[in-house]
């Protein structure tokens, strides 16, 4: 017997049945760590960019509802300390109302009612007629076109033209700060996303090396029954993007989780600090850029750390 | 087939295992490497099989000159080389089919070509009924055969056996001296690493001598000289 | 020759020479990874420890400081909606802290000066005369020698026997919420104390295991070869040790570093949250139990984990 | 030494490779064991070794049975006993010179009685100048040798060898055969599992063959007999 000699239907043969790996890659160690390691890496990679996206919306709807918001005050006593009498006031309060109604660069403006101001000071002097006696200061909401250098000005201006006493304020001091710290958070956030990406990057690569240091024999093996090097690389890039699959998978869910319920917690408290998180366009594919990214990075890590290694052998 | 000229070889920094090796084998032929433990038999067959470059000199394969070659190459290279490792090298997680199937896998050959081949050498060699087995619960003999039969499967033109039937006993062993014969006459050159004196007597096959690194080739002796003179 | 036959010098020998692992453990992949874990674990425990004490100290400022004052405001207006004139707030004001310093559950009582209340009050009003003109009322600051239902009690009715339009105001509810949250927090703290030592314990036994089956044939072989458990498990087990002192070595430091950098910032910003940290001495066993427990669980760990499975050798 | 009764083994729920084997070791005596590849001659030697416990029968060794034994004095146990794997087993991060020295230091010898020993067993096994370098990069018959070595260091009371010439070519496989001798005459019992029929039949020791699961004691034959036959 020779069992050299073709056959006939040897050349007929069809490729069927399914392959799996010639590297032991599945019962490998680490791969469950590496799989927590880039669920993790996900999770927070979409925990920033949630927050980064809440702190966006947030910042917006400050800067619209707010910053182009200011107020202005008659004081009840005038330049030179005398007092002025409620009507007085009041007259004042009016001058200003019309006059600035005119201007182009205010959108509305708006007088509050002296039952406003009272409410505010009632803690301190009680409820009752007494208030009615005492001059209150007069108090203006306005809003601005476009909250900038030139609009400001003028207002201050026209406000000096009607009474020097009139105080402008803005709420430009303490709403800068807050727009400062949420560019810093979100700038933070960025930042985590970057750090995310590397440390993937490293641990995918490091844990290719792993792999191929625990598997040197077989990768060698295979190396020298004349598997070229794409045969070798392409069985560990699919491994490595499957961990990358599963992790970010979970990692997304994960996160997605997480943000929905901090989402209802911040509804129930009012939503003072975030913002309730209308789900955009952006966002979704903000949200699925993330696993994806993972997925081409572990991928490509393994890929070049395949080939360097296997670049040393001859 | 294969030309070996000046070669040397040393590993790391230690001293040079192989010094000026010079021979020529030719295609079709058929080869006994022998030597001292520790003269450098593995070393020249890793040279062989393009598991290492040479420190030194020049090796040409196939009619190619070996260092100036391509990456892509040099692996088709190797699947035209079939390689009985001492330690047999089987990959524990794939059963004994998967591991003779593993070099017609490499080549992309269909799958059903592969399983008519893979089952009947198996059969061949005495392991028909361990195929689904993996190698870590096979007795050594067994490992050897699966090995000795992943070497064989893709019938390369070139097959270098190292120590192939150190595990096996002679009724055994002679069976698959018979088998690389099968295979010689098939036009693959053969060269066979081995200690067994009693085999080397058998088949009359030329020697390639190593003694403490330099290679001396020895004619082919007439071995039904050798078997007449035995008989009397 | 026969070297078999025993030399006289041989018996005399002496052990000398240091001994290794017989195991490759140090060359053992996962090394690193679990050295990082566990300085990750010691770095969360000291955070959370850090932050128990922190709570505890700052619940204690808060008890001794302010959980024995209260506040008593005597109303500009009379019951029947009549207002009372300055000086008859004056006169009220000083009946109540004359009565008061009387009685024996009062540790101290003090009125606030006039200028203080109309600071309060200054920003809607602004300044000038228009103030002195104005009812204000009169606010005093009490400090019990015990807060407890019957002193208040004593107190309330001793205000009321004065007049009955004067209220007391405790700050029992809101220093309640927050006794309650820090106490919520030192729990979620000991929690977290909790999890890192489960933690510790299943990365250390998991990390052993996958040593025994990375190294399960040099195991085997030396069992094979008549090595006692104990002689291998010592082995696995300083191994372990090894890592958990290194480990929470790190992390001790880094965690220390953290926490006193923390202390630097919170001292800046005038500790309003966090209280200077006094270093005590049982802080210090705290911080030093830590890693101490931390290595005496991790070479546990090992050791019933390399026992377990050495069990299932015949 | 050494009763085995009535002795069965399978591994998991595969068929028994070993069934009803019933042979008594004297103290002292040297064995050969053969027959062909996968017939559970190495099976046997794990049993010996206590590698595994059998899945049936009694087996006795030292005047003990060993079923009913404790851990620790099976771990003494096995202190008394040398085996020669056929894969070798070396360990990889550890010098020839550690390699051979583990047996001396699990029994608590001292580091200069192991030095010496060792030193000088690895000069007789013809490795003196390879005690500081790793199995991997020591040729097939320099590992096997290494591990003939670990298995005598300790002159232990019974030695099991698996193929221990297998990788070595026939000088130095005598002279490793007489260390054997040299030491079966100190009082060891010996078991050699061996295809190679040149040595069995130089060294005329009693053979236990394995065929398909069932123990045949082939009587000593009368070697110098056979020797004569041999050179007329
Ligand atoms: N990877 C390596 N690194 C360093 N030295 C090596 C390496 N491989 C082999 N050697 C050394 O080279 C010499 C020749 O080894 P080789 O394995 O070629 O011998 P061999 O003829 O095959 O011996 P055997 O018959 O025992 O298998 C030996 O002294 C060995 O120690
Ligand atoms: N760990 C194992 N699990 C399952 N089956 C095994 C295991 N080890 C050996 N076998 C089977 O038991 C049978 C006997 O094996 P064993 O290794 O004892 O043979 P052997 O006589 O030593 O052969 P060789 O001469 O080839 O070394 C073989 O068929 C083998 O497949
Ligand atoms: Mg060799
Ligand atoms: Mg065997």
């Amino acid at each position: 017997m020779n069992p050299f000699k073709p056959k006939k239907d040897r050349r007929l043969g069809v490729a069927e049945g399914k392959r799996q790996y010639d590297l032991p890659l599945n019962k490998s160690i680490g791969t469950g760590f590496l799989v927590v390691l880039i669920a993790l890496m996900t999770f927070l990679a979409i925990m920033a960019l949630g927050t980064s996206f809440a702190l966006g919306s947030m910042t917006q709807r400050w800067s619209s509802g707010l910053e182009n918001k200011a107020t202005i005050e008659v004081p009840a006593e005038k330049n030179d300390s005398d007092l002025r009498t409620k009507n007085e006031v009041n007259a004042l309060v009016e001058r200003v109302e019309q006059k600035l109604s005119d201007q182009p660069y205010i959108k509305s403006v708006t007088a509050l009612d002296q039952g406003d101001i009272q409410a505010l000071i009632e803690p301190w002097l009680g409820q009752g007629e007494i208030l009615d006696n005492i001059p209150l200061p007069g108090l203006l909401s306005v809003e601005l076109q476009i909250s900038n250098e030139s609009s400001l000005a003028k207002l201050t201006k026209t406000l000096a033209e009607i009474d020097e006493t009139i105080r402008l304020d803005t709420h430009e001091s303490w709403l800068g700060d807050l727009l400062r710290l949420t560019g810093a958070l979100q700038f933070a956030a960025g930042f985590v996303l970057l750090i995310i990406g590397f440390t993937t990057v490293a641990a995918v690569a490091g844990a290719i090396r792993t792999r191929m240091a625990v598997h040197n024999e077989e990768v060698e093996l295979l190396h020298l029954m004349g598997a070229g090097d794409g045969y070798i690389t392409r069985q560990l890039q699919r491994h490595a993007l499957m961990i990358g699959l599963k992790g970010s998978l979970v990692g997304l869910i994960a996160g997605l989780i997480v943000l929905g319920l901090i989402a209802l917690i911040a509804g129930d408290t009012g939503a003072a600090l975030l913002p309730d998180f209308h789900i955009q366009l952006g966002h979704i594919i903000g949200m699925i850029i993330v696993p994806t990214l993972i997925c081409i990075i572990a991928s490509m890590a393994a890929r070049f750390t395949v080939l360097r290694v296997l670049a040393q052998m001859p | 087939m294969i030309k070996f000229e000046h070669v040397g070889l040393r590993y790391g920094v230690g001293p040079e295992v192989l010094t000026d090796i010079d021979f020529t084998l030719e295609p079709g032929s058929f080869h006994f490497l022998t030597g001292p433990s520790g003269s450098g038999k593995t070393s020249l067959m890793t040279l062989m099989y393009l598991g290492r470059k040479p420190t030194r000199g020049l090796v040409t394969m196939f009619g190619q000159n070996i260092n100036q070659m391509e990456r892509d190459k040099l692996a088709t290279l190797r699947q035209r080389i079939g390689v009985v490792f001492q330690d047999f090298r089987l990959l524990n997680h794939l059963s004994a089919f998967d591991n003779v199937a593993l070099p017609l896998r490499i080549a992309g050959r269909p799958e059903k070509e592969i399983k008519d081949n893979v089952d009947e050498l198996l059969e061949w060699v005495g392991l028909g009924e361990h195929k689904n087995v993996l190698p870590l619960t096979m007795s050594g003999g067994q490992q050897q055969r699966v090995a000795i039969a992943r070497a064989v499967i893709a019938r390369p033109k070139l097959l270098l056996a190292d120590e192939p039937t150190g595990n096996l006993d002679d009724e055994i062993g002679f069976r698959l001296m018979n088998l690389f014969d099968q295979l010689n006459r098939m036009g693959t050159t053969i060269v066979i690493a081995t200690h067994n004196q009693k085999i080397m007597d058998e088949f009359g096959h030329s020697r390639l001598v190593l003694d403490s690194g330099t290679l001396k080739i020895e004619a082919p002796k007439n071995w039904i000289q050798k078997k007449i003179e035995g008989v009397f």
